[in-house]
């Protein structure tokens, strides 16, 4: 049952964050509340039983998101420019509208789902009680997340280092790459007129 | 399934929910760039927040099998998904905070609105006036100054 | 590695090939010998794709198991009439763009990005072909990411010509990013009900799930991300922006591929995954994507012909075209999906090969090509212009070309299932689509009174050699369409005709 | 921060335990939380740890662009390396069942050394992000007017 007591608290504290950062101004402080936030879910996948994803969301998401963030603030201006009221409240009314929508959709949905863990949901009884006995019979593999993520859905994993790979070989063209911004309008590639496009 | 007893059996997808929808609203109704790219960082991080309590059994501990005969597991299919999808969320915020130095750098402001006003060549706003002399930046779609 | 080993691993060859060679590709920094690695690595997709349309001529389907996994528990690769047919047109679409980018990349992007940009794009045609492979809902996801990721790469490369590059590449990550994420919510809530992540065995065990909204809901938000990737009506706000400020041989290579692997994943969807309960799909067709598709197609035609900048005019059209093959799947009849796929076929040729001959332009002009530009280029630029021509008229559907076949076997579809307003909207709108398409020829034959923009160095065979292998291709299709006919009648038979 | 000495003995004291722990988590992955992700960025963190105190001129000297740029490739390149061998050996894509007579150790090897790729690859990528962010200038991209050339072709 503290599973479930220490699962609310964490999520009432998630939602605190959420309208922390909804409401600063300051970029600065918007990012280290958003690096909170990750560390704050990461406590929370310790206290749902999954340790990896844990370890993962602390290194990954909390430690290098944080860290870009930071590094890209050390070049941006410090508060975000506030928006005269009109234009704000058109930006946030029509935001509303569809978070609203999609929120209503999702909880009508959520309503229906199989209660937080009740052992037989269906998810539980199709795929994973073969992952679970394999990895012990056939594999010895005692960390079944790292059978499950590496043989079984292999592939998954290779097309996520791909992406991994496509983030920084993509981050190296855009911020050490060569290929210069032509900005100056008399400076394009041809001498004729030129163009304004 | 009466009200009450659906709400207290779950609860927890209804603020993970909200927390969803709080990452969507920041993604779409903010104008700076980099405050869209933390939304995007919250609306993935309660998406996984989801997929996990999707994957909870009660009473289960992590699916690593210790030696101590069976005790209940909790379900490591979603520990799997939301490994993968963690670190393409790292990706997409790598690269787009890339682009933002990127544009910062060209146009001078990472506020969406002055950025989209710009023209391919109109000069940067008032922060760093540009050398080139750009008598009348008419409008790209609208009539051809030769 | 014996040939029968290679055989056997045909599908993995498609998709793995591009992927694999993208890291080679980014290590070389002579420009001619990482075009040399994309050449291998496309061309090699296109053969495997075209050995498994042959596999699968005879209507048969296998399925792949990654690692040796079966399904459910393991990842599988679908090869069927429909995917087999979607792969080889993007894998051929691919090749010609490789072919055409050897001298449009290097002109557009510094000589030392160029080993990376070739590595961006194999990852782009790997994401895009394993996308239309893939048989499991989250390893979709993932090729989504990585398709969408590198596409960001390569858009944003065209800061080179236009500062404005960078912040289209921006708004597509965010809004992909955003339809992704709905994509994974979807997965997430059809994967509490049911515990699978395998299409097929999803097909299986939706339809006796009790709890109904569930499914809708999942339903519902996996079909929103895909539209945002497909850039179907409200959420193609990202494409014009996105084709328009891209080097042109990356708007040539996502005009003709990117948007079709979303449009197949719709199919896909919409006809396997959830054809278990035919009353929700028949609701998100009738109420949302018909009507989508109508407004996609008058939006896009409209804004094309007030248009200036040509790309922005092409990828106005293409938004409209995408809407005739979501009108075409709506349909969801044997011959509507075949008039869809058709048209996946066709526009990919079409669009490809005008994003081509404005690439052509582009690079004898060495400056954004705006309709004003383009004055009197018919004389000077006859080859490139008569290919644009050829590729025009399809589009428009004159008899004879390929659009014409499109336009046909759509407009049966509909009167089969006598959608007779929707019928009659189609004709008018691709009435509309004449007066873009005049509007540039006139340009283009127009005796300019100022002074024409100098041309440098006129016409290289490397450029409009590819325009012209998609110009003839759009005139055999035009005449002798039994090829690409006969296959989409297979894959309509396939997803929707119950075999 | 290059030459507060209490910052740089700390640093030279922290980097073995970081990376051996590092390695810990990378090849101890299937007996307890831990694998190619989260190794990759602990022993990319020592590096980050090793630029931020010596400056990134140090930092460039000790993992140079080019061999950062090689072992992005090279990651990527074991993982799929690996399925191709399963495919060699007349299995299908990724099959470690083949990899070894014995399945379930073809199966061992083929984890730990798909593990090492994504090891590999987030190491290098998370530095690489490092370089690109820190070292950054905006005069690098910045279109000067009187540089003629400018981008695209020169």
């Amino acid at each position: 049952m503290t599973v479930f007591v220490t699962n609310m608290l964490l999520l009432l504290f998630l939602v605190f964050l959420l309208v922390l950062v909804i409401r600063t101004r300051r970029l600065f402080a918007v990012v280290v509340l958003a690096g909170a936030y990750s560390l704050v879910s990461a406590a929370m996948f310790v206290n749902l039983d999954a340790v990896d994803v844990a370890f993962t969301e602390a290194a990954v998401g909390a430690g290098i998101s944080t860290v870009l963030f930071l590094a890209t603030m050390a070049y941006l201006p410090g508060r975000e420019k506030v928006l005269p009221s009109s234009g704000r409240f058109g930006n946030n009314m029509s935001a509303a509208i569809i978070c609203v929508i999609a929120g209503a959709l999702l909880v009508a949905a959520a309503v229906e789902l199989p209660a937080v863990g009740d052992p037989n949901a269906p998810a539980h009884l199709h795929v994973a009680p073969r992952y679970l006995e394999e990895s012990y019979s056939f594999l010895h593999i005692p960390n079944v997340v790292t059978t499950v993520l590496a043989s079984y859905r292999g592939f998954d994993t290779l097309g996520e280092t791909i992406v991994v790979f496509t983030a920084g070989l993509g981050v190296l063209v855009l911020l050490s790459g060569y290929t210069r911004t032509r900005r100056t309008r008399n400076e394009t590639l041809s001498r004729g007129e030129g163009d304004d496009a | 399934m009466d009200l009450v007893a659906t709400i207290t059996a779950n609860w927890n997808y209804l603020i993970v929910i909200l927390l969803m929808m709080g990452g969507l609203f920041i993604v779409i109704s903010q104008n700076n760039m980099v405050k869209k790219l933390v939304g995007l960082a919250i609306f993935q991080t309660s998406v996984f927040l989801f997929y996990i309590t999707v994957g909870k059994v009660a009473g289960g501990t992590a699916p690593i099998l210790m030696s101590y005969g069976k005790a209940a597991y909790s379900n490591p299919l979603p520990h799997v998904l939301i490994l993968t999808a963690i670190v393409v969320g790292v990706a997409t915020t790598a690269l787009g905070l890339a682009l933002v130095l990127r544009i910062h750098a060209a146009f001078g402001s990472i506020e969406d609105d002055e950025v989209l006003a710009m023209k391919a060549d109109a000069g940067m706003p008032r922060s760093k006036r540009s050398r080139s002399s750009d008598p009348d930046g008419s409008d790209p779609d609208g009539g051809d100054p030769a | 590695m014996s040939i029968a080993s290679i055989i056997a691993n045909l599908p993995a060859l498609v998709v793995v090939i591009p992927l694999l060679l993208a890291p080679i590709a980014a290590l070389i920094p002579i420009s001619g010998a990482a075009w040399l690695v994309a050449v291998i690595g496309s061309g090699g997709a296109l053969v495997s794709a075209f050995l498994l349309q042959g596999a699968v001529s005879n209507g048969s389907s296998f399925s792949y198991h990654l690692g040796s996994w079966p399904p459910p528990w393991g990842i599988e690769f679908v090869v069927d009439s429909a995917s087999a047919l979607t792969v080889l047109i993007m894998a051929a679409l691919a090749f010609v763009a490789t072919l055409f980018a050897r001298k449009a990349l290097p002109a557009e992007i510094n000589e030392k990005d160029i080993g990376k940009a070739y590595s961006a794009w194999l990852l782009a045609c790997g994401g895009l072909a394993g996308l239309v492979m893939t048989g499991d809902a989250f390893n979709l996801f993932v090729f989504l990411e990585i398709s969408a990721l590198s596409s960001v790469i390569l858009i944003a490369l065209g800061a080179g010509t236009d500062r404005r590059a960078l912040v289209a590449g921006y708004n597509y990550l965010i809004i992909g990013a955003v339809g992704a994420t709905f994509y994974v919510i979807g997965v997430g809530f059809i994967y509490a009900v049911t515990g699978s992540l395998n299409m097929a065995d999803l097909a299986a065990r939706i339809p006796d799930v009790q709890q109904d909204t569930v499914i809708m809901v999942g339903f519902g938000f996996m079909v929103a991300g895909i539209l945002v990737k497909a850039a179907i009506f409200p959420v193609h706000i990202w494409l014009p922006a996105a084709y328009a400020y891209a080097p042109s041989a990356v708007s040539a290579l996502l005009a003709a591929i990117a948007t079709k692997a979303s449009l197949y994943v719709l199919a896909r969807i919409l006809f396997t995954m959830f054809a278990g309960v035919p009353d929700v799909t028949a609701l998100a067709l009738e109420w949302v994507l018909i009507p989508l598709a109508i407004a996609g197609i008058f939006t896009g035609t409209i804004l094309a012909i007030y248009e200036n900048d040509i790309k922005k005019l092409l990828a106005y059209s293409s938004v409209a075209q995408i809407g005739y093959i979501a009108l075409a799947f709506g349909i969801a009849s044997t011959a509507g999906v075949a008039a869809g796929f058709i048209h996946i076929g066709n526009h990919a040729v079409i669009k490809g090969g005008m994003f081509l001959a404005v690439g052509g332009y582009f690079l004898a002009l060495r400056s954004r090509v705006s309709l004003s530009a383009m004055t009197g280029l018919g004389r000077r630029m006859p080859i490139t212009t008569t290919g644009f021509l050829i590729c025009g008229l399809s589009l428009i559907g004159l008899p004879l070309t390929a659009g014409f076949i499109s336009k046909l076997y759509l407009v049966r579809a509909l009167i089969a299932e006598d959608m007779i307003i929707v019928m009659i909207l189609v004709l008018v709108s691709s009435a509309l689509s004449v007066a873009y398409l005049w509007k540039i020829v006139e340009i283009l034959w127009q005796r300019p009174e100022g002074e024409e923009a100098p041309l440098h160095g006129g016409e290289a065979p490397a450029l409009y050699i590819p325009l012209w292998i998609l110009a003839i291709a759009n005139l055999w299709l035009g005449v002798a369409p039994t090829p690409l006919v006969d296959s989409a009648n297979r894959a309509a038979m396939h997803l929707v005709g119950g075999l | 921060m290059r030459d507060n000495p209490v910052l740089r003995t700390a640093a030279k004291i922290l980097f073995a335990p970081i990376i051996v722990f590092g390695l810990y988590v990378q090849f101890h992955g299937d007996y307890s939380p831990g694998g190619g992700f989260q190794a990759g960025v602990i022993i990319a963190a020592a590096f980050i740890l090793h630029g931020l105190i010596f400056g990134l001129e140090a930092g460039r000297r000790l993992v140079p662009e080019w061999l950062n740029l090689a072992m992005l490739a090279a990651g990527v390149l074991i993982y799929g390396g690996v399925g191709v061998a399963g495919m060699a050996l007349d299995g299908l894509y990724l099959d470690y069942n083949v990899l070894l007579p014995d399945p379930s150790a073809g199966q061992h090897v083929g984890i730990i050394l798909v593990e090492f790729g994504v090891g590999l690859t987030v190491t290098s990528v998370m530095l690489a992000l490092f370089h690109a962010f820190a070292g950054f200038s905006e005069d690098r991209f910045a279109d000067k007017p009187e540089d003629t050339a400018g981008g695209g072709s020169q």
